[in-house]
């Protein structure tokens, strides 16, 4: 049985990653579980310039789901050089670095100070981030815009570039398709989903900043759609998240048509869940006469 | 820090909404005052995250762990309702403690007054138990509204223990920083550590500063992961813009590095 | 204490109805809540011809939630009104009829056959609709559809028009400017979430029409969100739905802008629920010295 | 139809995975063999829906009713773990029932086979008791995988009952349709009541058929109100494209009204 996917010019030894945001770089839950048998490491954003992020409470509870706005906070690429590289360099896990910015440049100066980087294995895109040039709007709203940010990034790098795309659109397949027309070697689907909770005593957002995030099994239904939905718009490796928080609703993504998976909200819940996914997947492979990921293709 | 199953042993109450939690402790890693843990409560997806609690006591001999938590919401509910023997999902312990983050100036001190209020007592209890043992004798402080709140089954009688009410229906009629206002301590070396409300803390602060003591807080935020991955719980410290993890960089911290506001 | 929300000519008793789809025509329920004490009945989706709905399963639980996939299954508007009529004549809430179709000429059908039934207080028109003249688009993800829509009914009837809005849109906000600028009277938010849930022993979708609609708290905090932002673009009344269990999810959707709100889902797990979030609505205005609906605006 | 809080009486395993729940039924309203009941399960938001389950016995006397059911996802999980003494919230009864939906005629004849299997055996011990007690001396048919899923401690030995396993553990060898076609019963006026699984309902029907008797059926579909209002529990029938509500215009019908496919 062959558990591993090819994201671009890589090789993931698993589907089974960890989501952008929810893992930092990797060091706390190193305590926990064995990095190396993580399929891949999707790192927090980084920004160009460092982000203390945003006031707290950055979270909050919701049913089934959590609600989050932690406003990018990451220490910026040079301190990330500096502190994070050393760590990442010890191991032999995938490392794909998730990339924000709110500026095309802001992607670009990343992508350059980081480029020779030899434990930075692929960036994922995350384009679900306001546009200050273009009155905020997220960047990831727009088919033209994604299609340029892409091409743009595409010309400095041959590692696999993945487009991280937002739910908060009309249509995703026509954001999909604008990322693999901008040469994106894989889309990500789906980031969090627009939501608040209003604290009735205070009589404000709980969360100061407003609306926020929405993540956990609450989305899990969205995710699946939208993986559904863009796995058939483009022909590019489509990796499915939201809500994952047992191998029966990874599994749900792989059928829907997903090639990998990412484990975000539920490590909070369960730091061993992306291992215990993993294992999952296997063990349905082998009771179903599997012999790789792309043999949950093609029912649906 | 590890992930493990444990079983409950004890289940009480301590005082009016208030429980204390026994726990066998299976490994190694020795718990010290001012850490936590967080619990996965319940199987299903809401209650989602798992939640955090400051130990309140070790016992090493028997490896016995204890919490005291607050009925306040869903999860404590459901926690609440447990019986010994049952399975509890324990991730911990996690955070810093006093002991690591008190300086060594600090800790030569002479006097030592802690103190409690709320849902904070459980770990202060934990700190008053470990100055004892080093032999400091140390000044509890418990704050409560009200008689029926005061966790007396919690209590050690061989710690010196001043309980304050708001409502005067036991010990001292006023709040901790009244008490300390109106049993002024001489000693400037002396070292407050607190656990509590904001508000109480920043009290403390307030009196440390302006009597020129020193001073530790243990904080409280909303977490997500607990371990320091996902910078959910962050606090605004007087370095630069600097924001620090309550859950890894604390929950202690000296009162002069956080900014108060 | 003045509980009254006005909305476009009418006046309904109490902020809280019932949504569409979830209570039939009201007669089912009628046997378990008194009736004359909800806000409003929006009425289960009329279309002109009836429609058998989708195959079952049409429902499946997910986390905090259900996704469901009914399939407008209605009697059509001419056994409504021999049917259904005689029972709403019956009544004296205010009944709005929830308006569907394939075409705009299907939505001016039932406004036609309807039109002078003193039984209906007014109409909510459901955009979430594909429309078939145009791709199979949903209605509600084109302002300029929106618009005309909206305008070619106001032209048919004096009674209240709210347009009911889709959450899956990029921006919301630009719909709901849309359905005034055509002459809503209201608009209500939301309709569900696209979602789908895959049997991972059958490998195939579990609901057989495919991507289906989440609705119940697991999308409180979209909900609440997207009547905040439509709250801030149009000056209109906004009605309030998606995920209400509890007077204080209720009153979450008034504190963001919304004059009204509906209980869907939530019917399911308390048929008595209507009539719980209005009391407890009261009950919040009394301990808080609010007077009528508008104080709730105003604090976010 | 009334919705209701109600106290679990005795909640006892009756086979494997299989369980008897009593409770005290306070309305007037008396629930008839083939109705069912919703219960929700909890007070968090996950499991979400009500429940359905329908009845298998009542005792008019002391006002007990009973549902069995098995133990299969989350719901039925904590329902299982519940102790007498607990509330429930019921909703019920719902739906109509076999004495509603069975002609004159057919109430009439002489012999009557009442098959259940799996989920579908509580309605059926129901309906045997019903039988009986108008003195119509029902033969009851249970069809189970294997004997440890006979619900033993639930049958009445007063009413004539087959026992059919597939792997032969326990009564006849095979399944329901097979014991009623090597037991031929001569009488073409027989009458045919089945619930279980969809395959063993189309069983019957096409015996049924094929011998010129009766059949009534009872179904199951998901369901989210339980009363009619939300088209979710739609089953197709022969009459036109017209789908019919399981909850409210069933879940009992004749065996010919149902499009079986
Ligand atoms: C480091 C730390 C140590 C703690 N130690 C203790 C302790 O020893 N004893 C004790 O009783 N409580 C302690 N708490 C608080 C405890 O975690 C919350 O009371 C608990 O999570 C509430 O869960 P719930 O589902 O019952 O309530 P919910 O319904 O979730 O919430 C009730 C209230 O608690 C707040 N809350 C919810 N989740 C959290 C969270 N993750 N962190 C902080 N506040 C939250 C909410 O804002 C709300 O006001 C501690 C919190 C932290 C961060
Ligand atoms: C009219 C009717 C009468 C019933 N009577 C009985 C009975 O007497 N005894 C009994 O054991 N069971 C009965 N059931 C089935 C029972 O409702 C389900 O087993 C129960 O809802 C499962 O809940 P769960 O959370 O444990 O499982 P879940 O995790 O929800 O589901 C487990 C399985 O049950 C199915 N299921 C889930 N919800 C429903 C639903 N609302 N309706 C039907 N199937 C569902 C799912 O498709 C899945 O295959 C009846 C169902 C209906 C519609
Ligand atoms: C606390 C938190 C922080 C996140 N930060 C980022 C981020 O920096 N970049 C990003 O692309 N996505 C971020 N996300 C989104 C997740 O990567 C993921 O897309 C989303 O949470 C859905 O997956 P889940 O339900 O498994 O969490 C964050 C999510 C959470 C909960
Ligand atoms: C079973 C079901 C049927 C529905 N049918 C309709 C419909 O016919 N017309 C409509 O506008 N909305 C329909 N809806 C959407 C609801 O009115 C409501 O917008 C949505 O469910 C969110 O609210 P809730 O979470 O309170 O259910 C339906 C929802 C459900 C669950
Ligand atoms: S809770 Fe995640 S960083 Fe503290
Ligand atoms: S479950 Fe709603 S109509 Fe049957």
């Amino acid at each position: 049985m062959d558990l591993t996917v090819k994201i671009g010019s890589i090789m993931m030894s698993n589907p089974v990653g960890t989501a952008s945001g929810t893992f930092g770089f990797g060091e706390e839950y190193g305590e926990l579980i064995d990095l190396s048998r993580l399929g891949a490491i999707y790192t927090k954003a980084l920004t160009p310039e460092a982000r203390p992020g945003n006031a707290v409470p950055r979270l909050v509870e919701t049913p089934s789901g959590i609600l989050n706005s932690i406003g990018l906070a990451n220490p910026g690429v040079e301190r990330f050089l500096t502190e994070k590289v050393p760590f990442l360099d010890t191991l032999n896990t995938t490392v794909i670095l998730n990339v924000s910015g709110s500026t095309e440049d802001d992607y670009r100066t990343v992508l350059e100070k980081t480029g020779n980087l030899s434990c930075i294995d692929g960036y994922e895109i995350n384009i679900s981030c306001p546009n200050v040039k273009h009155g905020g709007l997220a960047f990831g709203t727009d088919p033209v815009q994604v299609e340029t940010l892409t091409a743009s990034l595409r010309k400095m790098t041959q590692k696999p570039l993945i487009v991280k795309l937002t739910p908060n659109v009309t249509d995703i397949s026509v954001i999909a398709k604008a990322a693999e027309a901008g040469g994106a070697d894989a889309v990500s689907c789906i980031n969090t989903v627009r939501g608040m909770v209003i604290d009735t005593r205070k009589r404000r957002s709980v969360i100061p900043a407003g609306i926020a995030g929405l993540s956990g099994p609450a989305v899990r239904p969205v995710g699946v759609a939208a993986t559904y939905t863009v796995s058939r718009s483009v022909s590019i490796p489509v990796i499915g998240l939201g809500g994952i928080m047992c191998a029966d609703d990874a599994i749900q993504y792989l059928l829907a048509g997903a090639s990998a998976v990412q484990v975000g909200t539920g490590l909070f819940v369960d730091p061993r869940l992306p291992l215990k996914v993993a294992e999952g997947i296997e063990d349905y492979m082998s009771e179903n006469g599997m012999e790789k990921i792309e043999d949950f293709h093609g029912f649906l | 820090m590890q992930q493990f199953f444990s079983q409950i042993q004890n289940l009480n109450p301590v005082a009016t909404g208030y429980f204390r939690l026994d726990f066998h402790w299976p490994i190694d890693e020795v718990p010290r005052a001012g850490q936590f843990l967080t619990i996965r409560v319940g199987d299903v997806s809401s209650p989602l995250l798992r939640r955090p609690f400051a130990l309140s006591a070790f016992d090493s001999s028997s490896r016995t762990a204890s919490i005291i938590f607050q009925k306040i919401g869903k999860a404590t509910e459901l926690l609440s309702e447990m019986n010994p023997g049952d399975p509890i999902d324990i991730l911990g312990p996690l955070g810093n403690s006093f002991s690591q983050k008190v300086t060594a100036m600090d800790a030569g001190k002479k006097n030592h007054i802690v103190v409690a209020g709320g849902i904070g007592t459980g770990p202060m209890l934990y700190l008053a138990d470990e100055l004892k043992r080093e032999k400091k004798d140390p000044l509890l402080i418990i704050g409560c509204r009200s008689e029926h709140l005061v966790p007396y089954p919690a209590l050690d009688n061989s710690i010196r223990t001043i309980i304050c009410t708001d409502d005067g229906s036991a010990g001292f009629k006023g709040n901790v920083v009244d008490y300390m206002k109106s049993n002024p301590d001489p000693d400037s070396g002396t070292v407050i550590y607190s656990c509590g409300p904001k508000p109480m803390l920043m009290g403390c602060q307030n009196y440390a500063e302006e009597t020129g003591k020193s001073s530790y807080v243990s904080l409280e935020e909303v977490m997500a992961c607990g371990v320091g991955a996902c910078m959910g719980c962050t606090c605004e410290t007087t370095d630069e813009k600097k924001y620090a993890r309550v859950c890894k960089d604390g929950p202690v911290f000296s009162g002069g590095e956080i900014k108060w506001t």
